[in-house]
């Protein structure tokens, strides 16, 4: 009998999931027992816990690590290569893993993980107040134009409406939206120099002043806003469809919850970034490998997906999942709101992470520009420009 | 200390006493060795080394790590962040806590209650609290801009603007510290002697703002330095309202030591360098407590 | 001062008193309420303090069942408990030592006391995590509790308290054929009471609480204190369950306010270090 | 005029009596010391004098005017406590201050810094100085007026607190066991220092004491205060030869007065001994009474012929007088002899002894307490016994 | 055989000397009383001879043993502290029970609960028990074993540590100050009871009092102690009558001596007044002595005509005596005489008085303190001066 040890973050969203897929697993592999380490309560200190751990006994034989942080735990080659075992396997793709979706977890060509639970950022909309402010909420805005004069329109409802709450904080995921929605690039070809102050850089910034000046986005903190949103004061709510579950949950029968597809600067060449996790495997012991592979491939897999997507929100990460009755293809017909993630599935690219050491020192420099653009402390141009320049200076020198 | 104690002939009463003395001490010794001094140092140490967390070895570095820290944009922020944290906290919870001590103390009734209410925030988990709090400060739909609204003032945007991040950190800050400082207070207060009041009485001292100044000020002097102290160590080292409700931001607003330093050390993973900072970060407290003590002692102590 | 203008003063300062209290107490009374809301409920644009639906049985129900609460507050209760006692052991004699016995290091002691409050445990996690690893005690209730085996505070806190014992009693205690560990254990400790129930406060209340280093040594759930079971309610990227969160914050808060409603007579009592009073 | 005059004071803490309707009146200059066992009500009655207090019931008016409902501070009271009550973190200079400042200056010229720079208050401050220096001169320590009442001995920080009791002139002088901290020696001197200055100040003083010689040697008159009750208030020596009650011949005189209990007749005759004395007022019916005797009015003679046998139990030797207990024969009592020392030479322990009593100083009370005033009528020359 | 000996005790503070060769002898079953001014080192010797501070040099025997290394507990001493010292925590019957408890028991039997099980302690406990109930009830505390120290007055708590000290037979007793904290009449009480406790014990006793109508009554000798150094060791009449030296006179007596000045000339013959003492010991020259002279031996007169005149100054008024201050013409100093009221009734403030003064009673003493023996030679009838 195998025995894994199984880390993962944000146990106030994944501990169901994680126990009910385990359950199954175990069933049907009773060769292999799975425990649970403590988990951590994000993506960050899930990872500091694992640097912590490598190399100790306390190390757990799989975790499930931020699709951003790849790059970071890699270049202190920590992940085993999963590389041989997709070889070995050698029909990944009838499992559903698509060359797509395996890229998501590939740092420069190496498979340091699998991806779990990918995710997209979509819109969200309180339909009541779209009504209010004269738009049709049968047809949400196509263009960010559109969001923000309708956005505009309903702060300008009163009572402490918002038009617009756009998740910029804690990190870069939703700037890359922006961004790769125009067609941008964080770096160029090789990562040498910065890119994204470039024009698909420079329109997406601009998008977001336009937000905070005409489309009524406040400053909010994180939580801030996803309470305002779920109370009915914000008309539109931009951010990843992980939190439509709970979103749904916490606006209840408060209003008429919509979702749609969010607007890209580009809608022929625009991408999304994609964001989530991977099952990324630890334990060096040959033995305990091949059982971790196994319940990646079972985590990541169809029957996974159909536990994470109905739990969460998240988008299914296996193609087989996704179009097959026998796992998710009725819940989507029943549950229309979980359909603008889905729709957007063949835009999502990789979450680019910086290469180096000072990866989160970048997303942090940039979300601070964001913040002064957001609180109108700098121009856009400025903004952007600080961050390109901070950013640039960060990047390992070749 | 065995040994320390062998060397010592048992002939003096005196030397005996010294060598109980060191065996009572012994335990206390060491471990304030093993589990204050020794990793201490391990800082100092690692504060000269470019360690970084998942990497095997590191090199000595001498001072570079020093030298970064000057013209650290985010180490200078955090550094003037938490001067206007501690001197907001400070002065107002022990302000606050010594009112209320005083209150509760001239209170026949309800005593133990009050006292129980104005030190629950100290028995609570801040971590949990914080998220009472972030929801009570809410900018639209939060209880205290709903109350202000009613009077129809726009409250401010307190933990979410820059501007005024730090005071709504600081209003948690105090509501989490007052019911301490009030409870050495409350011990203070009692270790007055009325005889002091009755003399000030017959001295003249008709108003209670008149005793208040010759007597209760003066006499809680010791207890006031003590609780300064406290305060500041307390204030100095605020850590998880920041890491759970802002996480330093926005645009590094509410950046505070002890958080820069965590994010240093624990999500940038620059080990090297954020022990370099906790150096400071303790000499800094070192110098503050021998100034206060330098200045401040002589005052207090009358005897 | 005439009865009229006392009548006045007592209202006016009860009436301080209580409006204080209610500021003090609102983040509990949201905290309770929200604890009672069904999720939907929560975050609304009327505010309101009475659930519209009762959910505190749904919100209960999730927050001891989505943890194993009575295993949290057992390890929540002998964690506090043997940092407690180790604290205590430790700090007494050396407190004793360094106020009633003649000794050199007693300066430099007190120095190092002085020294070690100003030393957070944030500063020194690593270096004690990677001692710790070195030595295979992660996840164990050593790693919980040694790092706190010894408390400045304590020995700050009994030094002061020791001083006001009068040194007759001791000498008495001599004569009578007691040795220091027997005076300590026979005359010192029972009279200490008070200044130990005012420290057991602090102490308790700062390590049932505390979620920096449990977080730290521990990844077995089966060491995990209560701050860490409140974990299971966040999920940050996609908003936390408040009316569970709520619930288990409760549960795990109500110990501390029930123990400190007991003691808090005799806390104020031993932090006012009068000594003895036989 | 009297110029404090109490009236009727009763008081009780929960329930408890603590005084029971007392009235005194003190003439301008007059020196009251007040005496009483320990919780007999004396700090209570000095503390509703002052205003610390209030009275359940009863009048105190100072120079003829009412006080009750006026403040402590609105009194012009000065009180020195027993345990002085200086305020340690001022010196002593400013401890001395204080009262002055607190009645000259206004609340704003008394704040920290502001007050420094108001208009008027430097005249008064240097005004407050000269007076300080001038008390602290007349007490001898002006040379302390810059130490802080921590590094005072406890004399100096006595006088420090008289001094600031009588800075001012105040319209009542109280003092609460102001010397009880003393040691022997400065008791004695400070005895006179307080006696001096009071005379000086012509001010009616009230003097807690719970020592007899110094309300003797001090006082004006003695108040003599038990369970709350004000037994007796006359000048000293009336108040030691002519107690009104046995509790207060019993409380004052050192060693204590010997009570010897005997019978009285329906006639109002009481026989000890030898000695008939007859009671002035007749009483109704025979009853039990109790003769009081001082120790020096007790003679021992060795030798078993005298009227009252008894053997000697224990002597003690004080230097200038000898004590000495001796058990009465008849009634198995202990009697207390005060003795000179060259007196005492011929007695020892377990010696018999005759025991003489001068009539004249025999002091009859009834066993309620109260004196029964009475006169020898005869001298039998048999040797009767003493009635059980 | 003496049973406790200190044999020149030295001891230093930070560089002052507090005890400068310190010898002592006390017999079995001898009671001394150390008496001396306050910081004169009284405690500090009594805690050496206990063990608990040890000397710079010098030696302690017990029994002819020398004990200077031995720790407190080994040496079998009980000692009474002026705060009694009662452990707060335990009834008084366990407080009197601890020293048996400390030496019968082993420290397993000791222990809290396995102890209870352990053979034989049983009987031993049973047998401390008893050993406690004696004692209380010797000390008429019976029926307080189960109070705590807190729950009970002054008097009985001095009578439980008087009990825990005398439960087993000591070696030696100590008692510093035992009764200081007692109220008048209790102190007195208790005197008999400690020297009765005392007697049956039988175990040399070493008592420091401040209170020198204590030593002077109790002790069988008394030890005065100034600066630290033992100045005389005398039985209490001896060192009443015939102080060693001008500080033991001036400790002992209240009031104090009168202490005047005179001139020796170089034969040996001192004049004062109309009196002339002649020196025992010729001394080598001319130079200044002291006279001493006890209040009680000063006698006044009203009138001018005596030898000395004076004019009375104060009088205190102490009950069964009074004491009279008055001022010498002559040389301007004040002299103290003790009177007995009836005396006193003829002589009020202001008057002049004639000063008489028993020759055989006046003591000669030179400047640095010892005492100078000498004999009354002449008694002048003319009216000299007192020389200045
Ligand atoms: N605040 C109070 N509450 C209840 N009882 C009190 C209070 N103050 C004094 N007493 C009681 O009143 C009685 C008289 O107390 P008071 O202090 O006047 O005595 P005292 O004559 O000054 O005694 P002492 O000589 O010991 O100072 C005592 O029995 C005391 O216990
Ligand atoms: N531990 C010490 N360190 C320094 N000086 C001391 C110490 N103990 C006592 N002294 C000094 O030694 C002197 C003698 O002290 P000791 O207590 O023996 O006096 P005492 O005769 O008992 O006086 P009292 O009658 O006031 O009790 C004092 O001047 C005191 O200040
Ligand atoms: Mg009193
Ligand atoms: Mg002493």
């Amino acid at each position: 009998e195998t025995m894994l040890t199984v880390h993962y973050p944000m146990p106030g969203f994944f501990k169901d999931v994680m126990e009910t897929i385990s359950k199954k697993f175990m069933e049907e592999n009773p060769d292999i027992r799975i425990a649970f380490a403590n988990p951590s309560a994000t993506y960050e200190e899930g990872i500091q816990t694992i640097m912590r751990q490598a190399g100790t006994t306390e190390m757990p034989d799989i975790t499930f690590i931020g699709l951003n942080r790849l790059r970071m735990l890699d270049e202190r080659d920590i992940p085993v290569d999963l590389g041989p075992f997709i070889e070995k396997d050698g029909n990944m793709a009838e499992q559903g893993f698509s060359e797509n979706i395996l890229k998501l977890a590939q740092v420069s060509g190496r498979q340091v993980g699998l991806a779990f639970a990918t995710s997209n950022p979509i819109m969200y909309y309180n339909a009541d107040l779209v009504r209010q402010a004269g738009g049709d909420p049968e047809k949400p805005p196509k263009t960010w134009d559109e969001v923000i004069a309708l956005g505009g329109k309903i702060k300008a409802l009163g009572n402490g409406n918002e038009g617009i709450d756009f998740r910029w904080q804690g990190d870069d995921w939703m700037f890359s939206a922006l961004l790769f929605g125009a067609g941008g690039r964080m770096l160029n070809e090789d990562e040498s120099k910065v890119t994204f102050n470039g024009p698909e850089g420079r329109k997406a910034i601009q998008v977001l002043d336009r937000m905070v000046k005409e489309g009524g986005l406040p400053v909010l903190t994180k939580q801030a806003g996803e309470q305002a949103f779920v109370a009915g004061k914000i008309g539109f709510a931009f951010q990843t469809t992980g939190a439509l579950r709970n979103t749904i949950k916490n606006v209840g029968g408060k209003f008429d919850l919509r979702t749609a597809p969010i607007p890209l600067i580009d809608p022929v060449n625009g991408k999304l970034p994609t964001g989530g996790n991977a099952a990324v495997i630890l334990t060096r012991d040959a033995e305990k490998q091949e059982a971790a592979w196994k319940f990646a491939k079972f985590a990541a897999g169809p029957y996974g997906a159909s536990v994470v997507v109905p739990g969460t929100g998240y988008v299914p990460n296996n193609e087989l999942a996704a179009k097959s009755p026998e796992y998710l293809a009725n819940f989507y017909e029943e549950n229309p709101l979980f359909r603008a993630g889905l729709e957007q599935m063949p835009r999502m690219i990789p979450w680019y992470a910086v290469p180096g050491t000072n990866g989160v020192k970048v997303t942090q420099s940039i979300v601070e520009n964001l913040s002064r653009v957001v609180e109108q402390s700098a121009t856009p141009e400025e903004a952007l420009d600080d961050a390109a320049a901070e950013v640039e200076s960060l990047l390992p020198r070749s | 200390m065995a040994s320390i104690a062998a060397e010592m002939p048992i002939a003096s009463i005196g030397r005996r006493e010294a060598r109980i003395a060191w065996l009572l001490a012994a335990p206390a010794i060491t471990l304030l060795f093993l589990f204050i001094l020794l990793p201490t140092l391990a800082v100092v140490i690692l504060g000269f080394t470019d360690f970084e967390l998942g990497y095997g070895g590191f090199r000595f570095v001498g001072f570079e790590n020093y030298a970064e820290l000057i013209s650290d944009r985010t180490f200078r922020r955090s550094l003037s962040n938490t001067a206007i944290y501690t001197a907001i906290v400070t002065p107002v919870s022990i302000v606050l806590a010594l009112a209320i001590a005083m209150l509760i103390e001239a209170e026949t009734r309800a005593r133990a209650f009050f006292r129980t209410v104005y030190f629950l925030p100290v028995a609570s988990l801040l971590v949990a609290m914080a998220t009472v709090w972030q929801f009570l400060f809410h900018p639209t739909i939060g209880p205290i801009n709903t109350f202000f609204a009613q009077f129809g003032i726009t409250g401010p945007n307190w933990l979410g603007a820059s501007g005024t991040v730090l005071y709504g950190l600081s209003i948690i800050g105090i509501w989490q510290s007052v019911g301490f400082n009030m409870v050495l207070f409350l011990a203070g207060l009692t270790a007055i002697p009325r005889e002091l009041y009755a003399a000030a009485e017959v001295d003249g001292a008709r108003s209670w703002f008149d005793r208040f100044r010759l007597v209760t000020w003066p006499m809680l002097g010791p207890t006031t330095l003590f609780v300064t102290t406290i305060s500041i160590i307390n204030s100095v080292k605020v850590f998880e309202t920041v890491k759970t409700l802002t996480e330093g931001g926005p645009n590094k607003a509410s950046e505070v030591l002890l958080f820069t330093i965590y994010q240093e050390g624990f999500v940038y993973l620059r080990v090297g360098y954020a022990s370099a900072m906790t150096v400071v970060f303790l000499a800094i407290l070192v110098v503050l407590m021998f100034l206060q003590y330098r200045v401040l002692d002589r005052k207090v102590h009358y005897a | 001062m005439t009865a009229h203008s006392l009548a006045f003063g007592r209202i006016l300062r009860f009436g301080l008193l209580s409006l204080g209290a209610l500021i003090f107490l609102a983040p509990y009374i949201f905290m309770i309420s929200t604890a009672g809301k069904a999720q939907s409920e929560i975050f609304s644009s009327s505010l309101s303090l009475i659930p519209e639906q009762w959910s505190f049985a749904e919100n209960f129900t999730k927050a001891l069942s989505r943890v194993s609460m009575p295993t949290l507050l057992m390890n929540g209760v002998i964690v506090c408990a043997l940092i407690f006692i180790v604290q205590v052991v430790v700090a007494i004699p050396c407190a004793y030592a360094m106020a009633k016995l003649k000794f050199r290091a007693a300066r430099s002691m007190m120095v190092l006391v002085m020294l070690g409050l100003l030393v957070p445990i944030h500063a020194t996690a690593l270096p004690l995590y990677v001692a710790f690893d070195r030595l295979s005690v992660l996840n164990s209730y050593t790693a919980l509790v040694a790092p706190f085996s010894i408390s400045v505070f304590a020995i700050f806190l009994f030094l002061q308290f020791f001083r006001a014992i009068p040194d007759d009693l001791i000498h008495a205690a001599r004569l009578d054929g007691m040795s220091e560990p027997g005076i300590v254990a026979r005359v010192i400790v029972p009279n200490a009471w008070p200044a130990i129930t005012a420290f057991a406060i602090f102490s308790v209340v700062a390590h049932w609480n505390d979620l920096f280093w449990p977080l730290v040594v521990v990844s077995n759930q089966d060491f995990a204190t209560p701050p860490l079971g409140l974990l299971y309610f966040r999920a940050a990227e996609a908003g936390d369950d408040y009316g569970a969160l709520m619930a288990a914050t409760l549960i795990i808060t109500l110990p501390l306010v029930a123990a400190f409603l007991i003691a808090q007579k005799r806390f104020v009592e031993g932090i006012t270090m009068t000594g003895l009073k036989g | 005029m009297s110029v404090l005059s109490l009236d009727n004071i009763t008081k009780s803490f929960a329930g408890n009596a603590i005084l029971n309707g007392v009235s005194l009146e003190a003439g301008q200059g007059e020196f009251i010391a007040l005496v009483g066992p320990s919780g007999c009500g004396k700090s209570t009655l000095l503390r509703i004098v002052a205003g610390l207090d209030h009275a359940d019931s009863g009048e105190i008016a100072i120079g003829g005017r009412n006080v009750s409902s006026l403040a402590a501070a609105d009194r012009n009271i000065a009180m020195v406590f027993q345990s002085y009550a200086l305020y340690p973190h001022l010196t002593a200079g400013q401890n001395i201050a204080v009262p002055l400042a607190m009645r000259r200056l206004t609340a704003a010229q008394r704040l920290p810094f502001i007050g420094d720079f108001l208009p008027g208050q430097r005249q008064i401050r240097a005004d407050i100085q000269r007076q300080v220096r001038e008390m602290a001169a007349s007490l001898k320590i002006d040379h302390l007026l810059d130490r802080k009442p921590g590094q005072m001995s406890g004399g100096q920080r006595q006088r420090v607190a008289l001094a600031r009791a009588m800075v001012r002139r105040p319209s009542v002088f109280l003092m609460d066991e102001p010397l009880s901290n003393l040691d022997a020696n400065l008791r004695v001197h400070a005895r006179g220092e307080i006696v001096e200055l009071h005379r000086r100040a012509g001010v009616p003083t009230l003097y807690v004491t719970h020592d007899q010689s110094e309300a003797l040697s001090m006082a004006d008159r003695v108040a003599v205060m038990i369970g709350g009750t004000l037994l007796q208030l006359a000048p000293p020596q009336e108040i030691y030869d002519d107690p009104a009650h046995i509790e207060v011949a019993r409380f004052l005189g050192q060693p204590r007065i010997n009570v010897l209990e005997t019978r009285m007749d329906a006639t109002g005759l009481v026989r000890f001994g030898a000695l008939t004395l007859a009671v002035e007022t007749a009483p109704p019916s025979e009853r039990r009474v109790l003769i009081g005797v001082r120790p020096e009015f007790v003679r021992l003679r060795p030798g078993t012929d005298g009227i009252l046998r008894a053997r000697i139990e224990r002597t003690e030797f004080l230097g200038s007088e000898v004590i000495i207990h001796a058990r009465l024969d008849a009634i198995g009592e202990t009697i207390v002899a005060r003795i000179a020392p060259a007196d005492a030479a011929t007695l020892s322990t377990g010696m018999p002894v005759s025991v003489e009593i001068e009539p004249s100083r025999m002091m009859l009370f009834a066993t309620t307490g109260e004196r029964l005033r009475a006169k020898t009528v005869a001298i039998a020359s048999s040797r009767e016994r003493a009635h059980g």
